[in-house]
């Protein structure tokens, strides 16, 4: 039976190869019917819009690999926003030192989290549910919820518009992020110990590896993160509100998920994340671009319910296979059969 | 003669391309205790979640008091007098005793009313007649395995079932709770009920069954008396070992080591008041098998999670090689060179969703990967090396741990801590649920680890398997060590009169 | 005692907010406006209560906010088109239903994550919503409004039906099989299946009484007000998860009931009037959700560490 | 295994890169090309705030009327809610997209500018209309008041009804909206200026539902005994404060006033308890925005312009860059049937 798990069949629907496929149908047909959609500005459109999202699902993808999960990021991301505003206009800082405490908060918010998940073992929705409100409410506190930061530094901006070697200054974030997390999680022993986590903290504590400092890590990474995306943030939109990456966590949530990630933990890959923000981009950016689509002005709410409908589809596949071939053996057994419920 | 409670004609059932049963039959008659042996892997689980409704079998005659029954579901097994305790006690961990007691017992209409204060009374009684001291309002999640365990006990007698199925009852029960449960198959036996007794222990068998069958490789072998009318013993251990595993098993342990060579592991007055271990002073030198004996709850794997750093001791010194040292994480024991295998080979000893090169690896993982760096060749060498020392019966090191039988995953856990090269290994019951066939060859195993010069400590919970492994036993009772037996001293009377000695 | 020791912190701490108002804020005693805080409630408390059940079996469902918003334009419809409340009761029910369904389906018997499956649908129902009503509001025809009674009137019969909806899910969850095959499922699926519980069909069954549930909590938002708001769903998911969570639900199942919800829907609904009336500025108020929300799983996590070894 | 499927992944990060860096010859076809003066049809592309919005939609009624007289292509999105970064992201997509003039109403005057003026570079023509960003990001804005003249409006408004004396609060969308902080601003200013009987007690935000600022009007009628006057200032709040006005028995003894639609508010304006709502004729913005945008894209409309012929409109004085629809009209009970949005 084992061996079956390694036949061609069994790649080829692997969720990742499944998804790079429909990845491809999207290109195909928005370059066939989307209007402009192949241009190159276009295409660096679509890196830089999805850039701080994209940053944010590449750190999601690890805690949900340790089974965790973190809400607080988008929250978090507005922080950090306000935070830098209020350091380089309030406390008058330079841009570098003021970027520099934005990220130390970052950390210090994501080492928040995870004391409370690792040292008092709370579970990981429920406590970032908690700092979800937390850090959006400091962050209208601190802003008394009206202030918006403007006119920061025209270097610090043009790092919005900026390209080196003709790509966007995002896309290289977002290559550093890609390059980081792939390294992070598929080729150090940190990153094994995460996929071990997810299976079996008991297990993975009794080989004599330390669950907390490495369930800790990702959230930690999570919490710089959100800060570095904070900061692209305000440099893209040349202002800082307290606004900022509201409803990201979802939306790097659904793209880590698409992405072939579980979220009982253990299996992700970056690859399947990178796949899952791409294909979100590419039809967020390729929907409004349909002539049909352009004529009846639905773009935003039909991209939005292709990503819903393409997560459900994502998610049901399997499923639905599963089902498919469980039909084949009824026939052939006469009896009914369910999938267990699984438990984590 | 009468109508059989349970008959199994021809059973088969496949999942996807494993044929898990190829054609089994069995029978159960009133006032019977029925043994069903065979290897892991031989059929026995799947066989029971047949009969109890669990799986759906692919083909053959499932026969209920004389009636085919066909889909069966758990609730109409239930319904038509099946009870089952499973090795793993199946319980709602938040829920109380009495809740869980109700639970199983009560028919699942929906909207079917709940009487509290007969559930509590239920509970106590039936947890009275097992001789269980458990509170029925305590949440099962405080209670420990052997208590559960009771609980599930409480369970199948609750149910007033005819056919009482137990799979490896007694696995982790304290000896006067199996002398508690042997009563209980007795009284079963004498009220006309049939009983379904899975145990790998043998002695178990000759003291309670009536009949036997083995299973092999998903068939039925035989079925036999275990004695004649006229009470005489028809069936010798040895006899039924070779139908297991369908070849001869020449010595069944290994002989003992010479003497042993310098201390590796000197406790004294060690105490943690979490872990329930009070003052405990133990000597174990290299080339040395210590066997730890005594009743489940003595303190026994206590003590090893002590030693492992589980739950770090509050005081008392703990001497690694001549050195004093503290042990405060499992991190910290494996950078000290201990290694410990685990009672909870499914929780704890392997993540059974990897491949076993990566669960091999995991305690070596400074050592194998300098500087954090994953070398996929390393552990895949590392994995092959072992799958060949040990002999485990896989398609190789990409093999999840889950797809294995359970002797050979206990072979993985092993391994994993023989790639540490540690100098004090701590064995917590090695062989329990493990087959006839891969026990021995762990027991040759453990012998040779002890030869090369390691320190072993073994806790386990058949007392044969103590003797015939220990160069010395110490009995624990109640968290602290009450005696230490070495040579002619140590006889199973010997370990059971000071495991069980009152104060 | 000990057993209901969170619920009864919850309480303690609900009754230590409401006598600071009633040292520093008499007039928040008020009968007429507490009555209408407490009115204005009752849907989200419809809400918490099937949300206690979906997290008792151990699952998540976040889209019930926008589950609520089409409930709520659903029934509105109904109702603007001239039929009876009982017509537009049983469309919002339908609806709801439907949407819990496939909710349901996914998770039991495709057997995949509810907060993923939510998650998916939550997003599906808001934008199609957004579709069909462009943000429109539905103006009511005028006997809707509290069922055609007097406001107070209307108001007590609201609080009755939401209290008597409190009570007697409390009663089944306690004292009918049913009630009592959540926690079992929720506790361990797996020893509920070999109880003869069909996890599946338990956890279908959730989904849907979460769906009829929100249809429920729909046509209560429907009466207290002569317009339908299609974007009244907004966050109510998380008010009801952090209701539930407060009141001592455990998110991996099997522990806490509808009670300890009830209370924490209570304090947190009182921390912004709260705000109000002591006159702090309505910017703290995200923040201060946010730290009672996690004081009361610290408090949870420091007692549990203490008693487990 | 794993590691191959690493690679792959590496490999795929910079062939991404070559396909970026490759590409960028190709011109975006289509925009910019229209000569001035050529009566050409244009494609105009129409950005709200946020859709889902009833205002909005009004707006875009009015605007697809416009569509239609001029026979123009029209091009409508925007954020489903009001998401500043959102914004950006589509005016950037109808650069590419290659449309020849934009119609933005902004939700992040600064912030919205940078695109703005790509677009501009590009050679698509900007115009702005509802909120301004910065005036060299666009040719001209379509004012139909101004955030100066909208707060003083209000507190005028509020002022008149409460006979000049006593406390007042404010409901307002969401404590970041930008364009109702600004109004916040003014009348803050214009209180502090004129009014100094008058006393501003809390402002809440609603999150821009009926419901939650019916919940909050509840608390401050309670909290604030003496409470003379609610200002709305965002559309879903009218409703929502009047029926909590209404419900606590204070019809008329509290009075309330705020920016929405005579639709949602036609019931409360009659029944006393809602005393003034005000507002722009909101689908002739709309109509006059298109207008604007045809006239700029074609050309007959350049800078420095004093008036502007603006079809049905009649036509409409254009104050430096800001073309002024009128001023808003206040809805009272005895002239809100007249209106239908």
């Amino acid at each position: 039976m084992a061996h079956a798990n390694r036949s061609l069949k069994n790649i080829l629907l692997r969720h990742e190869v499944l998804l790079l496929l429909v990845l491809g149908c999207e290109i195909a047909y928005f370059l066939g019917f989307a209007r402009n959609f192949g241009t190159a500005d276009n295409l660096t459109n679509i890196i830089r819009h999805s850039a701080e999202i994209g940053l944010l699902a590449l750190a999601m993808m690890p805690v949900i690999v340790t089974g965790g999960i973190d809400l607080s990021i988008g929250s978090l991301m507005g922080l950090c926003a306000v935070l830098f505003g209020v350091l380089t206009h309030d406390a008058h800082m330079a841009t570098l030192p003021a970027a520099a405490v934005t990220l130390a908060v970052g950390l210090a918010a994501g080492a928040f989290n995870a004391l409370l998940i690792t040292a008092l073992r709370l579970p990981p929705l429920i406590v970032t549910l908690g700092t979800y409100s937390l850090f959006r409410g400091l962050a209208e506190a601190v802003t008394q919820g009206t202030k918006t930061y403007r006119d920061f530094d025209p270097s610090f901006l043009s790092l919005g518009e900026a390209r080196w070697l003709g790509v966007p200054f995002q896309a290289w974030c977002l290559i550093g992020g890609a390059l980081f997390y792939g390294v992070l999680v598929h080729a150090t022993t940190l990153g094994r110990s995460f996929r071990s986590i997810g299976f079996s903290p008991e297990g993975t504590r009794y080989a004599g590896i330390s669950v907390q400092k490495r369930t800790a890590l990702p959230y930690l990474l999570s919490g710089l993160v959100a800060a570095v995306a904070a900061l692209l943030f305000t440099a893209r939109l040349r202002q800082a509100r307290a606004d900022a990456g509201t409803g990201y966590e979802l939306l790097a949530i659904t793209a880590v998920v698409l992405g072939g990630t579980s979220i009982f933990g253990g299996t992700g890959s970056v690859y399947g994340t990178l796949a899952g923000i791409a294909a979100i981009a590419v039809l967020n950016n390729g929907i409004g671009r349909v002539p049909l689509v352009l004529k009846a002005g639905i773009g935003s709410e039909l991209a939005a319910l292709c990503t819903g409908a393409l997560l459900l589809i994502a998610l049901a596949a399997p499923g639905i296979g599963r089902i498919l071939s469980n039909l084949g053996q009824r026939r052939a057994a006469g009896a009914p059969s369910a999938p267990k419920l699984e438990k984590n | 003669m009468t109508e059989p409670l349970l008959r199994l004609s021809q059973i088969s059932k496949s999942f996807g391309a494993v044929r898990a049963l190829k054609g089994v039959s069995f029978e159960l008659h009133p006032g019977e205790v029925h043994a069903l042996l065979g290897e892991n892997g031989a059929g026995k689980s799947t066989l029971i979640k047949v009969v109890t409704g669990a799986h759906t079998p692919d083909g053959g005659l499932l026969e209920i008091s004389g009636q085919a029954v066909h889909n069966l579901t758990p609730t109409r097994a239930q319904a038509l007098g099946i009870a089952c305790i499973y090795q793993q006690p199946a319980l709602f961990p938040d829920l109380s005793v009495s809740e869980n007691i109700g639970l199983r017992l009560e028919s699942p209409a929906v909207w079917g009313r709940v009487y509290w204060r007969q559930r509590r009374e239920k509970a106590m009684s039936l947890l009275k007649r097992i001789g269980a001291d458990i509170h029925p309002e305590t949440l099962v999640n405080r209670l420990s395995m052997p208590e559960q365990q009771l609980v599930e006990i409480a369970c199948a007698l609750g149910s007033g079932a005819r056919t009482v199925i137990m799979d490896e009852p007694t696995a982790s029960l304290t000896r006067s709770e199996q002398e508690l449960l042997f009563a209980v198959v007795r009284d079963l036996r004498a009220s006309g009920a049939g009983v379904v007794y899975i145990s790998h222990r043998l002695e178990e068998i000759f003291a309670l069954a009536d009949r036997v069958t083995v299973l092999r490789d998903g068939e039925s072998i035989c079925t036999r008396p275990v004695r004649s009318d006229s009470g005489e013993m028809q069936l010798s251990e040895e006899e039924l070992i070779q139908l297991m595993v369908g070849r001869e098993v020449s010595a069944i342990y290994p002989p003992k080591g010479r003497s042993p060579g310098e201390t590796v592991l000197e406790l004294k007055n060690v105490s943690c008041a979490a872990g329930n271990v009070s003052e405990v002073s133990l000597t174990v030198r290299a080339g040395e098998v210590v066997g730890l004996a005594g009743l489940v709850g003595a303190g026994r794997t206590e003590l090893a999670r002590v030693l492992f750093g589980i739950t770090p001791a509050d005081s008392g010194s703990v001497r690694l090689n001549g050195k004093d040292v503290r042990i405060q994480s499992p991190r910290q024991a494996v950078e000290l060179g201990i290694a410990y295998v685990p009672e909870d080979r499914r929780r704890h000893g392997v993540i059974l969703q990897m491949p076993i090169a990566q669960n091999m690896s995991m305690a070596v993982h400074p050592k194998l990967f300098p500087g954090k760096w994953l070398r996929f060749g390393a552990e895949k060498a590392l994995g092959l090396r072992f799958i060949q020392e040990l002999g485990i019966k896989a398609y190789g090191p990409e093999a999840p741990g889950g797809s294995l039988s359970g002797g050979n995953q206990q072979k993985v856990s092993l391994a994993r801590w023989l790639a540490t090269e540690p100098k004090l290994l701590i064995l917590d019951e090695p062989t329990q649920g493990v087959d006839v066939g891969a026990k021995s060859e762990i027991h040759r195993i453990i012998r040779n680890l002890a030869e090369q010069g390691l320190a072993v400590v073994m806790i386990s919970s058949d007392l044969p398997e103590v003797l015939g492994m220990s160069d010395r036993i110490c009995v624990m009772r109640g968290g602290r060590l009450v005696a230490s037996l070495e040579g002619v001293d140590a006889t199973a009377d010997s370990i059971m009169a000071a495991a069980l000695k009152a104060h | 005692m000990n057993r209901y020791f969170r619920e009864l912190s919850v309480a303690a701490a609900l009754a230590l907010l409401l006598a600071l108002l009633a040292v520093f804020a008499p007039h928040f005693y008020q009968p007429q406006p507490l009555l209408s805080r407490l009115t204005a409630q009752m849907p989200t408390l419809v809400l918490t209560l099937g949300m206690t059940m979906v997290m008792l079996t151990r699952q998540i469902d976040i889209s019930v906010g926008s589950q609520f918003g089409l409930c709520a334009v659903v029934a509105g419809l109904v109702s603007a088109g001239g039929h009876s409340l009982a017509l537009s009761l049983a469309a919002a029910l339908g609806a709801g239903a439907l949407m819990g369904a496939i909710n349901g389906w996914l998770v039991a018997w495709m057997g995949l994550p509810s907060i993923v499956v939510s998650l998916a649908t939550m997003v599906t129902w808001a934008e199609a919503l957004r579709l069909f009503q462009q943000g429109k509001f539905i103006n009511l025809p005028a006997g809707v409004q509290w069922f055609g009674l007097s406001q107070t009137a209307g108001q007590v019969a609201l609080i009755l039906l939401g209290l008597s909806l409190l009570a007697g899910l409390a009663f089944l969850l306690k004292n009918r099989a049913g009630g009592r095959h959540l926690y079992a499922v929720g506790s361990d699926s797996e020893a509920a299946r070999l109880s003869g519980i069909h996890p599946q069909k338990v956890t279908f069954g959730v989904f849907v009484a979460m769906g009829l549930l929100v249809g429920v909590a729909a046509v209560f938002n429907l009466v207290q007000s002569p317009q339908v708001d299609p974007k009244c769903g907004t966050g109510l998911e998380l008010k009801a998860v952090a209701a539930a969570v407060v009141g001592g639900v455990a998110v991996n199942g099997g522990r806490g009931n509808v009670w300890g919800a009830f209370v924490g829907l209570l304090l947190l609904a009182t921390i912004n009037p709260a705000l109000t009336f002591l006159h702090v500025e309505a910017y703290w108020e995200k923040a201060i959700q946010g730290l009672v929300i996690l004081l009361a799983v610290v408090a949870d996590g420091l007692r549990s560490k203490r008693q487990s070894p | 295994m794993k590691r191959s499927r690493f690679l792959v992944s590496l490999l795929a990060i910079p062939s991404l890169l070559v396909l970026v860096s490759c590409n960028k010859s190709e011109p975006a076809a289509g925009s910019g090309s229209g000569s001035p003066g050529a009566a050409k049809k244009l494609t105009i592309a129409f950005m709200p705030k946020s859709k889902g919005n009833s205002y909005f939609v009004a707006c875009e009624k009015g605007a697809r009327e416009a569509v239609k007289e001029l026979g123009v292509d029209l091009l409508f999105d925007g954020p489903t809610n009001t998401d500043p970064a959102k914004q950006n992201e589509i005016v950037e997509n109808w650069i590419t997209l290659g449309v020849d003039v934009m119609a933005v109403a902004c939700e992040n005057r600064e912030g919205i500018s940078g695109a703005l003026k790509k677009a501009q570079e590009k050679g698509i023509k900007v115009v702005t209309f509802d909120s301004d960003t910065t005036p060299d990001a666009r040719s001209f804005f379509v004012n139909q008041a101004t955030p100066q003249g909208l707060g003083e409006t209000l507190m005028d408004e509020a002022a008149r009804l409460c006979g000049e004396e006593g406390e007042f609060a404010i409901i307002t969308a969401t404590l970041t909206a930008a364009n109702m902080n600004e109004w916040r601003k003014h009348i803050e200013a214009r209180l502090a200026a004129k009014y100094p009987k008058m006393k501003l007690v809390d402002t809440k935000p609603c999150d821009d539902q009926k419901d939650k600022a019916q919940q909050e009007t509840t608390n401050l009628l309670s909290a604030n005994p003496n409470l003379k006057c609610v200002m709305a200032i965002c559309s879903p709040a009218v409703p929502g404060a009047a029926e909590a006005i209404k419900q606590a028995g204070k019809a008329g003894v509290v009075k309330l006033l705020g920016l929405g639609l005579p639709s949602e508010n036609k019931a409360y304006l009659k029944e006393g308890v809602t005393q003034s709502v005000i507002l722009w004729k909101v689908a002739d913005l709309g109509y006059l925005t298109i207008q604007t945008a045809n006239a700029v894209g074609q050309g007959t409309l350049k800078p420095g312009a004093k008036t502007f012929q603006a079809g049905r409109l009649g036509e409409l004085t254009i104050e430096d860059t800001s073309i002024i629809l009128g001023k808003p009209f206040i809805f009272n009970k005895d002239n809100v049937d007249q209106f239908d949005f």
